[in-house]
């Protein structure tokens, strides 16, 4: 029966995570990005949401969520979301509409693909991203989301737990993003010039804009108004604050201070870390986790990726894939039935198999974005290129895609 | 002494820098301004409205250098910044009459470099 | 009966709308303008907030809503929020305390005179917008709200449907910022001179939050935590995207490129053309008015105004103005009472005389603003004059009309 | 017993009070130092929101609401929200998880010494700043929280009514934030060079995110989606806005001008000082009491501080501490049973024992907080220093502290 | 040949383009200054406290010109940027030894246009 | 008549206006500039990576004055912004040919001040 007050919490939750895609993480990508670049950053962003909420319509959501076909995808018997009514669908959500659950899960359809334009930021084609996203959002996305939350996904059938979207939505753009940073190429300079964030005020004001909206993406995904939503969003502010402590701890010790861009970074690497744990885990757990996500992804922002010199331009990979991957795991370490019911215990609560689940999940994640994408940008860049030419990347994206500028000069 | 004032493309800054540091000048001054030249302003569009406003964002490079310097720091500004197109830029050449350092209060040739 | 559910709900989208004008409005009207009247334009919406919010519950609220005189205005037996007590007024709300009713209203009157300034931002006196807002939010939305929504107004008993709206908030205020544009006159070097936007990733981050606090504009409207205001959340997100998509591809197929500007244009358009219709369509129908949203805005703001060359600086009219109308015509020809059994059906659902009742409105508002706001005016310029003069609009209406300055030059 | 609706409603309430301290505050204060220190001052906020949420978690919640020792302080028995479960603790809040309680007040332990941070603006070093607030947290706000608001605290017992912290968060913070202004010193320069905020507009962004946000804070307060929040929201956003109002007239009359930071503060001004009273007076009280507000608050910063001197650099006693005095104060002139059976009458309502109560309060927390940040700010000075060197001064913190810089130059 | 420098108000800016084109006077390069003169800070208030900063913003325009163009650059500037009010602002002539467009190597007269 | 040109660090911009308005010397135009010298760029650290972006925030004064001002503006220069360590600037001297004040016209020695 639909209940008043899990519709208006989730309501309020899918608004949460709107804004999270734009401006949220349109700023804290924009002001990491030269001046120049600045707004075909953001417009990334925002340009997704408009597409996505389209394709989500249409078909994303019958191909994720819709009548499982062979327990691998949705069928399309709710394109245009038919049969998609205003009565809970218990599969899903027993006390909100269906079409709630629909929207809701919408906005992580946006945020998902958006997340891995971090990794091709200031060098790529709008044409191509925009092409690329929609066939990643339509070939990755909803595929992996059917498997791990889909009714009868193969993933969901052997228990895997994800509560609110760590390996569906970070490990898969993560890895993708990794994949996109290598096909592309780095951006002229990396990294022997100096490319410094262009405004550190933007990516704190987006930074703080995905810690609030993320309230709404891991509470919100207890789907209802509940002791669980209540559970999942201490879990996920305290993880959050911890592995930003963590981070800048490391600096501090390491290079002499703690920085804006550490704390930023960390809170981000720590959110996406306890994402799918948030659900599953007590406070004490969430500590750890965002211990785990400050030092590894600190690593692997800081030590893999300079070593590797590869160009992840805002390290969507080092801080979600690297993220995404910790946090599915540590869900198989951490998961305490009696936070969540549903959920299972983790190997600490004795019970192996969860992270046995939790591997292959991550495993086939990986190994299914990866290939997806590499197909992907080969078949974008044979049709349409994938980068701008050297001149139209000197001159900045902002004037050669869309014609205008972000700033005026002259006061 | 000559003081060397360019105007360039924002986006050969870098390929400028590296010529100049090939030839050994360091040390230079950077500034943001806005050209107006033969080149036609690029129309960018706000709601259909082609704003081609001729002023242009441009980088304005100033070069302390002692006579024998002002060959080099010439070719390599040129070397640098020249694509052949409309909106490559300027360079003006002024007498330097004096050249202080302020942390030594050295003046004249020494002070430059 | 009070309802904690709804009671919730409506707290929390009385806050969203309350974020629509300020930050929202300040930074996506801010944006648009030079430099030297950034703060001026931001005032304006910050100020309506301050002031709306008085006036509102000293002796708005009773005109809009108050007993009924004559099917056309309140009576003032509400002022000071006289009898606006914790019970609920069935008449507007059956489950939600009646002064929260009425406070959610007032964030609708706050926005409305603030959607007003886009049309003469950067050059109108400060002291002649506050007392034009005041009069106009008195004489003319307190009247046009209580014929369309307050119980016993004439638009209302002729079953004229506006959700949130499209006449009462949108229409009114655009058609009036015409008005102000034609009666101001145009600023100085327009449009000979170019007046670029000086700082686009405000104009950006403006559109987001009125994207996010459009949720509770419209979903809120249904003044419940129920399934109609998950059907206004959707068809309000969809229309958003797919107007933005519309405004881009076109700029896309005509100029070359996508803008971003285009971009957060054509989703403020389909929002503001969604909001009457928002309660009572289908997500399929919502598409359509998503597209009608984008090409007659789009037409309306780059060809129309650029023949006509009145100066309505940000666009107040194309987008509010015309969105409005189009959003009430589209509310009379797709309405479904399966949607909302309290709606109608609209001409494509076998009642034309909906659309009837929703041109008289739309005509009514047109002439009745036109009329006011025209008079309002002259009076205005009478006693105190409308505009700054010459030397103070070269100078910024920051600096003239008060003593600020935005940013400062030195680092 | 746990309602769904009060538990939705405080966690969107406690996502908001979130907001309030990043971006929110950051904002607020970061517009209104120069360039140079702009992420340092930022970066207080940001971290705090990190420092205390584990503070609270680790033990701060258990000194303030755990089982009270001697009316003076929480017992250890809650530490790592140990015994802090779903179920409710009716001592608090009888419908929400007790959990929830525990994390809704973590966002006001947040946001309290942030609000120190506007007093040692531009100059304060970072580690110091860091362990000077986590002993103030510790040491100040949590004991003042158990006596206001802690089960068997003594100025709970002897009937002081702080609805949502006017003596707890601002007047706490407020006073303290005085003797730290006094006790760093001036900023070198001031008060004879100019010293003009940077960026306006980021100032009129945090103000606005604040108000925004203080809907969580106050209306949240009542811990319940009823008509008690309904009318704390009210009073909230009118003392807000009248508050604003009479600042601007005040400018406006005696400088000619009104101004958008006049605006700005006004409104905080009005929010810090209707916060103890929020849940208990009429929307009458709230306008006198915004009246108040603007008033003196105008006067203690532009005279006052002018005449004396000290530098509070971003007006942190000013506001909140003459506010949070004030609206206790008020709390105690215009508290009405009738608006919230669970307060008590004021003296305009013939109870003269309540403002006994409340200038009790108001006399034990300025003596506590200034006694307590006297002590901790010369233990600092002796471990670490107060203040970074006049070559790091003149540098800018964001150099000397963080390594960053907040914007770059070239485009 | 001349390097013309002149800061001026920042609303004067397009009535002294206008003056300028009119005269033929294309080329040139803005750029964003701070002035300190005689003109007393445009007075802002913050909180009460009157700043009277006495850096104002300015425009500061560079015309390099020849010889024969120095008359009706000067000109042309004092008609767009004249009122008769303190904070007109100042033009500054200098000699300008060389010129060199960078598209094509040019020197001297032909390279200044 | 000379033309001052100015590059300092940014924070002595207070100190140097202080010590010519000591000398009267009151009238001078300041803009932004980036500087590239000796001095290592302050190094900053973004997510691990040192930006030794040798380009740094220096502050560029332009002083127009007559010659018998020109020693105590540039004592004043070096006054306020000596500190001996590296960075400290520069102080570059240009023959001004003329001066003309836009508000009257005047022109010469006596437009400078
Ligand atoms: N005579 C001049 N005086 C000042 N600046 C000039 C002059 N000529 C060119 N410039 C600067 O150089 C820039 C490039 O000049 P432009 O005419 O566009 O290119 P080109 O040198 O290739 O013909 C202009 O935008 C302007 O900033
Ligand atoms: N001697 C000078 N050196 C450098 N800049 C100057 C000089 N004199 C004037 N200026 C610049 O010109 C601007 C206007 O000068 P000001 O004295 O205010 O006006 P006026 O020329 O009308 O007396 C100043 O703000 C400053 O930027
Ligand atoms: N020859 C030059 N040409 C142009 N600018 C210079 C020159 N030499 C120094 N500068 C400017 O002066 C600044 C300070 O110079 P630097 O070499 O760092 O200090 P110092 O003068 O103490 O050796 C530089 O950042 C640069 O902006």
């Amino acid at each position: 029966m639909i209940n008043g007050s899990d519709t208006g919490f989730v309501l309020m939750s899918a608004a949460l995570v709107m804004l999270m895609t734009s401006p949220g993480l349109a700023f804290f990508y924009g002001g990491l990005v030269r001046r120049k670049n600045v707004l075909s950053t953001m417009m990334q962003s925002f340009f997704l949401l408009c597409l996505l909420s389209v394709q989500w319509v249409l078909f994303g959501y019958s191909l994720a969520f819709g009548p499982d076909i062979g327990h691998v995808i949705g069928s399309l018997s709710w394109i245009g979301l038919k049969n998609v009514s205003m009565a809970p669908n218990p599969d899903y959500s027993a006390t909100i509409p269906h079409a709630l659950f629909a929207v809701f899960q919408m906005m992580f359809a946006v945020i998902t693909p958006a997340l891995i334009t971090g990794a091709f930021a200031e060098r790529m084609k709008f044409a191509s991203f925009a092409l690329f996203s929609l066939l990643w959002a339509t070939l990755v996305y909803d595929p992996v989301c059917h498997w791990v939350w889909g009714s009868g996904g193969w993933l969901k059938t052997i228990g895997v737990l994800d509560f609110a979207g760590g390996s569906v939505v970070h490990l898969s753009s993560g890895v993708s993003a990794l994949v996109c940073a290598l096909m592309l190429g780095r951006r002229k300079g990396y990294p022997n010039e100096p490319l410094p964030p262009h405004n550190m005020t933007y990516v704190l004001l987006g930074a703080s804009l995905l810690w609030f909206g993320w309230f709404g993406f891991n509470a919100g995904s207890a789907l209802a108004a509940n002791g669980l939503a209540v559970s999942a969003f201490i879990a996920t502010n305290t993880a959050a604050a911890v592995a930003a402590l963590t981070w800048m701890a490391i600096e501090w010790i390491s290079a002499g201070k703690p920085t804006v861009l550490g704390g930023a970074t960390g809170a981000v690497a720590g959110l996406a870390t306890i994402t799918p744990a948030s659900g599953y885990v007590s406070v004490g757990s969430a500590m750890l986790i965002g211990i785990m996500a400050g030092m590894v992804c600190y690593s692997a922002v800081v030590f893999v990726k300079q070593k590797l010199t590869y160009d992840d331009s805002l390290d969507a990979f080092g801080v979600h894939g690297i993220g995404g991957m910790i946090g599915m795991l540590a869900t198989g370490l951490f998961a305490q039935k009696v936070i969540n019911g549903a959920g299972n215990n983790g190997l600490f609560f004795g019970n192996a198999g969860l992270l046995g689940a939790q591997a292959v999940a991550v495993g086939v994640v990986v190994v299914y974005s990866i290939l997806l994408t590499f197909a992907l940008l080969k078949l974008i860049d044979l049709v349409l290129g994938l980068r701008v030419n050297d001149e139209e990347e000197l001159i900045g994206l902002d004037h050669t895609q869309h014609k205008e500028s972000a700033y005026t000069l002259l006061d | 002494m000559k003081l060397v004032i360019a105007i360039l493309q924002s986006h050969k800054l870098d390929a400028v820098m590296k010529a100049l540091d090939e030839r050994e000048i360091y040390l230079k001054t950077v500034s943001n301004v806005l050209g107006c030249g033969r080149q036609k302003g690029v129309s960018e569009v706000y709601r259909g409205v082609r704003e081609a406003g001729n002023l242009i964002k441009k980088v304005r490079l100033e070069i302390a250098v002692n006579d024998s310097y002002l060959q080099p720091t010439v070719e390599a500004i040129i070397k640098g910044a020249q694509t052949g197109k409309i909106g490559d830029g300027k360079i003006f050449v002024l007498e330097l009459a004096e050249c202080i350092r302020i942390r030594t209060g050295e003046t004249g040739g020494v002070a430059i470099g």
